[in-house]
């Protein structure tokens, strides 16, 4: 039972992690939790949902489509709610993250209703046992897509132009630009990378559980939070080590504590982790400048 | 080396700092004799600013000691080391922008005064008292600095020469013993420096303060200081009287580079 | 002569107002942003109503037990996480409101998820209101005082006001145990008002209501707050009055804060520079140094 | 100071504009008897809510039509909560104090109904819920009733049919943390106690989607059924992810499982399914046929369970105005005075707590559709 647990943890952090980067990308070039991160994720499901289910595209199609315009949203949010308060306190972009994310989940509950939409399984039911756990196709190819996707995106960041300039601005953000670097540029293929990734968990977590809803984004938001400031924010390994902790830690909870504390548990973490690591397990420790 | 002794108000062994593995101060013994002015020199990038805020408790000491006024700070908070009599200036001004001029003021006054939480909802006479000690203290520092007609101005308002002035008169309502100012005189006309120069000397002369600056403009510190200490790549490469450091060949060489 | 559902809004913007009022102590004045005052409102909520259900307690006895339980908490979790900066202590106080509403729903005492029923109808139009000019006064008598002083310069710049003499963390957490005592108190009314108490309705959607009074009205704004808890109270309820307009409610908040801050972020009352005015040193400065960007440090 | 007192004048004259409006009370209309709704029409739960109002309107339209009420017309004033209950308690009182209804359908979630039972007590204002199952919920209160399956009904049935029909003995609960799967929870565990064995609990949060924890202990304690105390879309969800981790039991369910959502979501999964039940769609009798009929006719869609039972409780408040008088206290002493009524949920009968005895039905998933079986 223990292994089947770990497996389900390992699953369920998958998703998270993806959610994570997203955060965690952002999070490292304009210092900002882009609580609107859920809504993507939300967005993300809802049009792979209307592409397979309407449009009738076929669903690897419709799951890159998804992700293309779920960068596209980032990138309008970026622009309409973030960009003109670059300038402004902290405080003022925080609170234009949180309505922004409010405006979304409420605009899709107005547009779609509460009743949840159900999402057609592109795969063939099928289990797999293994000596130690029972395992899906299903979970097969969520645990996989995330894998690629990691590792797809580790790559864009460490070997690409772009993504090398994006570590440049994470770092310095006037030394980048005194370098020729348009930091207006790089925010925003950070935030359509980070929404694109958003957009896929939201894909892939609607095969997964197979209904999609308006207000589907909030928990796993605040959860992939949870798990980008676990793994150390700003940390791209350490968003995804994260997510599978997290994963991991709650889905433990839930078998051996209670299942009713399982939300709890992420969060007490998240408090834990904020008190006695706020750098997270991966990150540095910011110095703060005085 | 100078041995440390009573005269001096503060005085560090061996201090140093790192971030990561970067050494931003390394053996660094400062002395600052009580009553004078004192310079702190050296190119961008030599540790100047981070010796002053691991000097007030910004920044803990990675190795060493800080002793004032012969007692042991190092490792306190900063606004422990405010109370004990250390005020600071900001390199970039950090006024408090959203607060009149004299709150400003105020909030320096804020460790010389006691009031707590019943205090400010009960304001029995001893507790009005008090706030009205603390304003004509700090309107005597306004005064002194020259911005008494500004009180009520916001902070953010005023002229960039008035801001710094407001951050002296900040630092000082806090009534130290050791005055930090970092680069005054950055971005002031000719005629503003000259006006500094007065204001600093006054500080010693009339209040009777110790000063350690840093500053960029040499005619300044020249000018007004009596014992001048040059850091390069964190280390404390040479002190002296103003006229020694002129012609010290390690601080020439650290200013124009190898090939001088 | 007033009908009863005109009186109802009349204790409700009340309540809101103490609620808003408190939060923009920890927000507007002192600038730590909060997202989990429902947490302390669903505290003295609970705490007031079990000892009134339980104990029999007399009703001021109840409130001022509910704001008290509500403050021990406020210490418990500002202590700690007050060390952190914006965003931390943003996402830390929204996972503080959603465990208290997990541990409400899973204990028995609390009723669970199915709430607390019977409790006595107390709260009146006159203790609301005795309530509100209360928390007004002491609110203000804090605003305006040293501590008062040292919670905005912390608002301004923590590192400066540290630097001046402030122990920021004991000022953060003090400001955090009055805002925490009152959103108890407010809480305390809402319970002895609804008669019913459920943790649902203190998640963080109550949050963000909250959040949004002190923005619309206008962060460090007494009366700010005020008139945000009427206008967030009100509206919704005028809009009854218009049929569907109800459904873009919650739409509209979300709105509400974007454009606010976009447009207005001194809310519509608020006293606050204009952002591309506020440090004229720090652009001069940046100017100087030959650097591209400004924005606030640390 | 001016801008304050600018401001102070603008708050007055808000709060002035305020009071004229809800001030100014429709006109006293003759002939016309108010029926208030209160529910969520938006938000998270806002599916209850809107159908809970369509049947409402199904039946006063009917009424209308039919002229059964003689000169007397029916008006249905529906108020929105977003699900949160101190907004029922706005909802209750703005219907009772400005539009002056003479009776009100709702709470659909039960905290709206415990938020608001109190006010229309003070008011005196009968209310029927159509489907707050909160147990103990018309205690005390003789102007509260309500129109649903109680649980202990609802389980006793499937529980014996359980045991006795289907011959399972080893059972394991999976509910969700809120009133109506707590209650349920409760009640079946009692039941289940006595005529079998329970062998393994678990809980689980309102929107959760993950069940895969909860169902990997639950397959260690080698159950022989599932017994789900929640609504379809979790169920659905739980019926999926049981099949996924290859936990091939018997589930069962109370009437939060019927709805084709059910089918939908969870399609192959949900197969064999049995659920309690007040209301079957498929129903040939000619009051559940001409229901089924004028609601998809209305509102271009089946009628689900919350539909239903609001349907029925609209037609026990139109038979209680007809048996007892069109005053607010007639109409609450007729609903309390209700008996063997035949409604479109069976018969309904209300007891002396204002509470509802009705007839179960047991429904089963077959071949992608609800069957009776019993």
């Amino acid at each position: 039972m223990f292994v089947q647990q770990l497996m389900n943890g390992v699953i369920l952090g998958s998703t998270y992690a993806l959610i994570a980067l997203g955060y965690t990308m952002v999070y490292g070039i304009i210092e900002l939790i882009n609580f609107a991160h859920g809504e993507i994720y939300m967005f993300g499901a809802f049009v792979g949902l209307l592409l397979v289910t309407v449009l009738d595209i076929p669903f690897f199609l419709a799951f890159l489509l998804a992700m293309a315009l779920g960068s596209l949203l980032g990138v309008t949010v970026e622009y309409l709610a973030y960009r003109p308060l670059r300038r402004s306190s902290r405080l003022s972009a925080l609170i234009s993250a949180i309505g922004a994310s409010f405006f979304l989940s409420n605009l899709a509950l107005l547009i779609m209703g509460s009743q949840p939409f159900s999402f057609p399984n592109p795969f063939e039911a099928k289990i797999y046992h293994t000596p130690l756990f029972i395992i899906s196709r299903v979970e097969i190819t969520v645990l996989l897509s995330s894998l690629i996707l990691m590792i797809a995106l580790t790559f864009f960041v460490q070997r690409t132009k772009i993504g090398k300039a994006m570590r440049a601005t994470a770092q310095d953000k006037d030394t980048a630009s005194l370098m020729g670097i348009n930091i207006d540029r790089i925010i925003t293929i950070t935030f359509a990378v980070g929404s694109a990734l958003g957009a896929a968990a939201g894909v892939m977590v609607g095969i997964y559980f197979r209904t999609v809803t308006p207000t589907m984004g909030f928990m796993p938001g605040l959860k992939g939070f949870v798990a980008a400031v676990l793994g150390g924010i700003g940390n791209i390994p350490g968003a995804m080590l994260g997510g599978i902790l997290l994963g991991i830690a709650e889905v433990m909870g839930a078998a051996y504590i209670s299942s009713q504390y399982r939300d709890a548990v992420a969060f007490a973490l998240l408090i834990i982790i904020l008190l006695f690591k706020p750098a997270g397990l991966l990150g540095r420790p910011a110095q703060e400048k005085v | 080396m100078v041995e440390p002794a009573k005269k001096h108000i503060l005085y560090t062994n061996n201090l140093g700092r790192n971030f990561g593995g970067l050494t931003a101060l390394a053996n660094i013994d400062l002395r600052i004799k009580q009553g004078t002015i004192m310079g702190l020199i050296g190119p961008n990038g030599a540790g100047k600013t981070t010796l002053f805020n691991v000097l007030t408790g910004h920044y803990p000491p990675s190795t060493g000691q800080i002793y004032f006024k012969s007692e042991e700070i190092s490792n306190q908070k900063p606004y422990v080391i405010t109370s004990k009599g250390i005020a600071r200036t900001f390199q970039n001004i950090r006024l408090f922008n959203q607060m009149s001029v004299l709150d400003n003021v105020l909030i320096g006054r804020h460790c010389r005064t006691a009031s707590g939480l019943i205090g400010a909802l009960l304001r029995w006479p001893a507790i009005k008292q008090e706030e009205e000690q603390a304003r004509k203290y700090a309107l005597d520092m306004l005064s002194f600095v020259n911005l008494e007609e500004k009180k009520n101005e916001w902070a953010a308002n005023l002229a960039y020469g008035e801001q710094r002035r407001l951050e002296i008169a900040r630092a000082l309502a806090s009534d130290p013993d050791l005055l930090l100012l970092d680069e005054p005189a950055a971005g002031m006309n000719p005629q503003e420096s000259v006006d500094l120069m007065t204001l600093i000397s006054r500080i010693r002369e009339e209040m009777k303060k110790t000063v350690l600056l840093i500053e960029h403009d040499m005619k300044v510190v020249m000018g007004i200081s009596e014992w001048i200490a040059v850091l390069d790549y964190g280390q404390m490469i040479a002190e002296g009287e103003p006229h020694e450091i002129r012609h010290n060949k390690e601080v020439i060489r650290a200013y124009l580079g190898d090939t001088a | 002569m007033l009908s009863p559902y005109y009186i109802q809004l009349v204790i409700l913007v009340g309540i809101n107002t103490i609620m808003a009022s408190s939060l923009n102590l920890i927000i507007g004045y002192t600038g730590q942003l909060s997202i989990g005052h429902a947490a302390f409102m669903s505290i003295g909520a609970y705490a007031s109503a079990l000892v009134t259900v339980h104990f029999n307690f007399p009703f001021i006895a109840s409130l001022l037990f509910g704001a008290l339980v509500a403050t021990l908490f406020g210490l418990l979790i500002g202590a700690p996480t007050l060390k952190l900066k914006g965003d931390y202590l943003a996402i830390a106080t929204l996972g503080f409101c959603e465990i208290v509403r997990i541990v409400f729903l899973n204990l028995d005492i609390t009723g669970g998820s199915v709430g607390l029923r019977g409790i006595p109808k107390k709260t009146t139009l006159l203790t609301v209101v005795v309530a509100v000019l209360i928390t007004i006064f002491v609110l203000n008598r804090i605003i305006n005082s040293r501590i008062g002083r040292a919670l905005i310069a912390i608002r301004e710049d923590e590192t400066a006001a540290e630097s001046m003499g402030i122990n920021t963390t004991y000022y953060k957490v003090i400001c955090f145990g009055v805002g925490a005592f009152f959103g108890g108190l407010g809480g305390g009314l809402f319970a002895h008002f609804f008669r019913f108490i459920q943790p649902n309705s203190f998640g963080f959607m109550c949050s963000i209501e909250h959040l949004c009074m002190v923005v619309l009205g206008g962060m460090g704004s007494m009366w700010g707050a005020f008139i945000g808890a009427t206008a967030i109270t009100a509206i919704p309820e005028l809009l009854r009055f218009l049929g569907d307009f109800a459904d873009y409610r919650m739409v509209i908040y979300g709105a509400i804060l974007v454009i606010m801050m976009r447009v207005r972020p001194q809310g519509i009352i608020g006293q606050r520079l204009s952002a591309d005015q506020v440090s004229i040193g720090e652009k001069l400065f940046n100017r100087w140094a030959g650097m591209g960007t400004g924005g606030k440090r640390g | 100071m001016s801008r304050k007192s600018y401001w102070m004048i603008v708050t007055a004259a808000i709060l002035c504009l305020a009071m004229a409006m809800v001030g100014c009370s429709p006109e006293e209309e003759a002939g016309v008897l108010k029926i208030g709704n209160v529910g969520p029409l938006t938000g998270g739960a806002a599916n209850y809510g809107i159908n809970v109002l369509r049947g409402i309107e199904v039946a006063v339209d009917e009424a209308n039509a039919s002229g059964e009420l003689g000169d007397l017309t029916l008006k249905v004033y529906s108020e929105d909560t977003g699900g949160d209950w101190s907004k029922a308690a706005n909802a209750f009182s703005k219907l009772i104090d400005v539009d002056k209804v003479d009776v009100i359908i709702g709470g659909v979630l039960s905290s709206e109904s415990e938020a608001g039972g109190p006010i229309a007590k003070d008011a005196a204002i009968p209310t029927i819920s159509p489907s707050s199952t909160s147990a103990g919920l018309t205690l005390d209160n003789p102007y509260l009733f309500r129109n649903c399956l109680s649980d202990e009904a609802q389980i006793e049935q499937m529980a014996e049919y359980a045991v006795n029909e289907l011959g399972l003995g080893r059972f394991a609960i999976l509910y969700t943390n809120n009133d109506y799967g707590v209650s349920l929870k409760d009640s079946f565990e009692a039941k289940a106690k006595e005529l079998a064995k329970v062998v393994a609990i678990e809980g689980f949060m309102d929107g959760d989607e993950n069940f895969k924890p909860q169902l990997t202990k639950i397959k260690q304690s080698n159950p022989d059924c599932l017994y789900i105390g929640g609504y379809y879309t979790e169920g659905a969800k739980i019926a999926q992810q049981a099949r996924e981790m290859d936990l091939n039991v018997q589930i069962l369910g109370a009437d939060g499982l019927c709805n084709v959502a059910l089918i939908e979501i969870g399609e192959e999964a949900v197969e064999g399914t049995y659920a309690t039940s007040g209301f079957y769609p498929d129903d040939p009798t000619p009051a559940v046929q001409n229901f089924v009929t004028a609601y998809k006719e209305k509102h271009g869609e089946d009628p689900d369970m919350f539909a239903a039972q609001a349907y029925d409780a609209a037609r026990i408040v139109i038979n209680a105005i007809k048996t007892s008088g069109p005053s607010s206290e007639e109409i609450r002493e007729g609903i309390a005075a209700t008996w063997n009524f035949p409604g479109i949920t069976g018969n309904t009968s209300i007891d002396e707590e204002g509470d509802t005895i009705k007839d179960v039905l047991i429904l089963k998933v077959e071949n992608g559709k609800f069957v009776r079986v019993r």
